[in-house]
């Protein structure tokens, strides 16, 4: 009862204050000269990024440097994480010992294989047109590392590790797609001195879609890195917590 | 106003009912292993069946890029149809190992069998 | 009429920015904290997508339709304004990555401390420090 | 290098369905993308190529789908709202004879009955299905069968044996 007169009191306040506003909100129909500049020139116009997905233009080509910051604070919180889980190398050793016997039954095993390849297909179908529709390297990449997460729950972690994809290994892809992005990013300082400019050593358009420059190439190497990032996060974490407990000796 | 547009109006709408009753059955129903029934109700008539609704909607529609509105759903849907009995199995599955909810089936092989 | 409900969309989203504030401060458990902070993050979000939203009937998302001139003055007439959806995704994927940290530090302060309440935690931490000086 | 064709088949149509277009683009990265996946994944999903590959077995899927939908589909739900609405129920988990032996057939079968509404498939073992049936009227497992999946095994039998 009485947590119902909380919400009581909160909603007949909001709703008392949303009344109160409404006589001097005016709802927004125009679009800030910003935002209007970029839709202009997104495809077409002097400033072009080649893309007609505007949103992408504007976070791999217009506030590019941005994004390229944001990637390198999106890694160091993933190096924190694995940081903070750090093991030396005996103990990862003992952490890869196991059985690789899928706990569950049949049905769901044979259908989390189907599912697998269906997911890859479909995040990079997201990846790779992410200069056309909605979607890019970091939503495509999420949805890459949902097939290790997968596979980890219905055939335990060591299945994963035994058919080549360990911790390790998922680091170095990940680093394969940061070093992309950074080549991707510097590439045209050589040729014409702008750091993250697209246009014009980047093909605009090949195979009759607007690739929009490096945008496809930034995407791609992102999706790489996100998938390969998330899948060592949750290969850390699928660890059985007893193990970690021996490793940091916590008795309870 | 095309038959495909209609054809996906129907089922988004079949969808929407067969959610009320999913609802209904979860409130309704006693434990665990009946409620899954509801929740099936939910998952494939209340979420397969609108996607591929939505899926024929967007076909008879005129909006740009309508293919990949339409695929994108039919491929969810799949996938829903797919994954949702793999859950549901799971659960079940789960529920039962732990002996976590207490109910009185009128027969249960399972458990003589794991005996 | 539609400027009721868009202030009740603002006000409404400024409650929730608050309640979550809440349960950041209040809350003892470190979990129910994250969960509390991941309501905070998203609510901004959403509050920044709204700023570029605009009140008119077609509206259309920021994608070309056609790659002609003759559809770029009708699309900039519709479309809504993609400044706050670029800066929207950058900010998703920091409140992610913090996110990330932030789960990997409960779960070990879980596993050492073996509690999630802030105020065990503060008690235990002097026991810990002093069994190791013994 | 066994399965790499049909995983990449299946693939590349998921990858075009879900894109949605047929430019040349969509197309090339199509195949880039399903053969990765093939070699990837592949020799963990097909056992048998020919199989795998068969046009007929891929008929009797499309039937299959189009019937269970129509028909099984239908007659579920319509039979299990009624008992949201009358209470009418009577649970228990009962034994079900299975006669398909791939991996496939047996699961096909399984999701089949887990996604009618009524029955839910709680384990699988060597011979039997496990099925939480709503409504229980009979425990012998083969008139369960009888009424739960007699239908679905004949198809799967087609598609996946």
């Amino acid at each position: 009862m009485k947590r119902l007169t909380g919400l009581l009191t909160i909603l007949i306040i909001t709703l008392g204050v949303a009344i109160y506003l409404a006589q001097n909100i005016i709802p927004p129909e125009n679009l800030h000269p910003l935002g209007e500049y970029y839709l202009e020139n997104s495809y077409f116009g002097e400033h072009s990024a080649k893309s007609p997905e505007v949103v992408t233009s504007i976070l791999w080509d217009y506030r590019g440097v941005d994004t390229l910051f944001e990637t390198a604070v999106f890694f160091l919180a993933i190096i924190g994480s694995l940081t903070i889980f750090r093991l030396n190398r005996e103990q990862s050793e003992e952490a890869k010992q196991g059985e690789p016997k899928p706990q569950l039954p049949e049905p769901v095993v044979v259908v989390t294989k189907l599912t697998v390849a269906m997911i890859l297909a479909v995040s990079a179908s997201i990846a790779l047109h992410g200069q056309l529709t909605p979607g890019g390297g970091f939503q495509g990449g999420s949805a890459l590392a949902v097939a290790p997460l997968l596979v980890i729950a219905a055939y335990t972690k060591y299945a994963l590790e035994k058919n080549g994809l360990d911790k390790t290994r998922a680091i170095i892809i990940r680093s394969i797609g940061l070093l992309g992005i950074a080549l991707t990013a510097l590439t045209p300082l050589l040729v014409s001195g702008y750091i993250m400019q697209n246009q014009p050593i980047f093909p605009g358009e090949a195979l009759g879609v607007p690739l929009g420059g490096s945008l496809v190439l930034y995407n791609l190497f992102e999706y790489l890195a996100v998938g390969a990032g998330f899948t060592a996060v949750f290969l850390l974490l699928s660890i059985p917590e007893e193990k970690f407990k021996k490793f940091l000796g916590v008795r309870r | 106003m095309n038959i495909l547009f209609l054809l996906g109006a129907i089922l988004v709408t079949i969808g929407g009912i067969c959610d009320l009753f999913g609802a209904i059955g979860l409130l309704k129903f006693p434990n665990f292993y009946v409620r899954l029934h509801a929740a099936t109700i939910g998952t494939i008539g209340g979420a397969a069946i609108p996607l591929f609704g939505v899926a024929l909607l967007a076909l008879g529609t005129n909006i740009p890029h309508k293919h990949a509105i339409a695929g994108a759903s039919l491929i969810t849907g799949i996938i829903t149809l797919l994954a949702a009995p793999a859950g549901a199995t799971a659960l079940a599955y789960a529920a039962h190992k732990t002996n976590a909810v207490e109910w009185k089936p009128k027969i249960d092989h399972l458990k003589e069998a794991r005996k | 009429m539609i400027s009721l409900l868009w202030s009740i969309t603002i006000v409404s989203l400024l409650a929730t920015l608050i309640i979550s504030v809440y349960g950041i401060v209040a809350k003892p458990n470190l979990v129910k904290k994250l969960i509390a902070l991941t309501i905070f993050g998203d609510t901004a979000n959403v509050l920044v997508v709204l700023l570029g939203y605009r009140v008119i009937y077609p509206v259309k998302p920021p994608i070309l339709p056609e790659l002609s001139k003759r559809a770029l003055g009708e699309f900039v007439k519709t479309a809504v304004d993609p400044l706050p959806q670029a800066l929207v995704i950058t900010a998703v994927v920091i409140g992610m990555a913090v996110n990330i940290l932030i789960a990997f530090a409960v779960i070990q302060i879980y596993r050492i401390y073996g509690t999630l309440d802030v105020r065990e935690v503060g008690k235990t931490l002097p026991e810990l420090l002093r069994r190791e000086e013994a | 290098m066994r399965g790499v064709v049909a995983t990449a088949l299946l693939a590349f149509i998921t990858y075009i369905i879900f894109t949605g277009s047929l430019t040349p683009y969509d197309l090339v990265t199509g195949v880039i993308v399903g053969v990765a996946i093939g070699l990837l994944v592949g020799r963990f999903l097909v056992e048998n190529d020919a199989k795998a590959l068969n046009p007929v077995r891929w008929a009797w899927g499309l039937v299959y789908f189009l019937w269970y939908f129509l028909v099984a589909e239908v007659k579920a739900h319509a039979d299990v709202m009624r008992r949201i609405i009358t209470g009418d129920i009577e649970p228990g988990i009962v034994k079900v004879p299975l006669k398909v032996k791939s991996e496939y057939a047996r699961t096909l079968v399984a999701n089949s009955i887990t996604n009618t509404p009524g029955t839910v498939v709680v384990d699988v073992d060597e011979d039997y299905l496990y099925v939480n049936w709503i409504n229980v009227t009979t425990d012998e497992p083969e008139e369960a069968k009888k009424e739960i999946c007699e239908e679905f095994e004949k198809y799967a039998e087609r598609i996946f044996e």
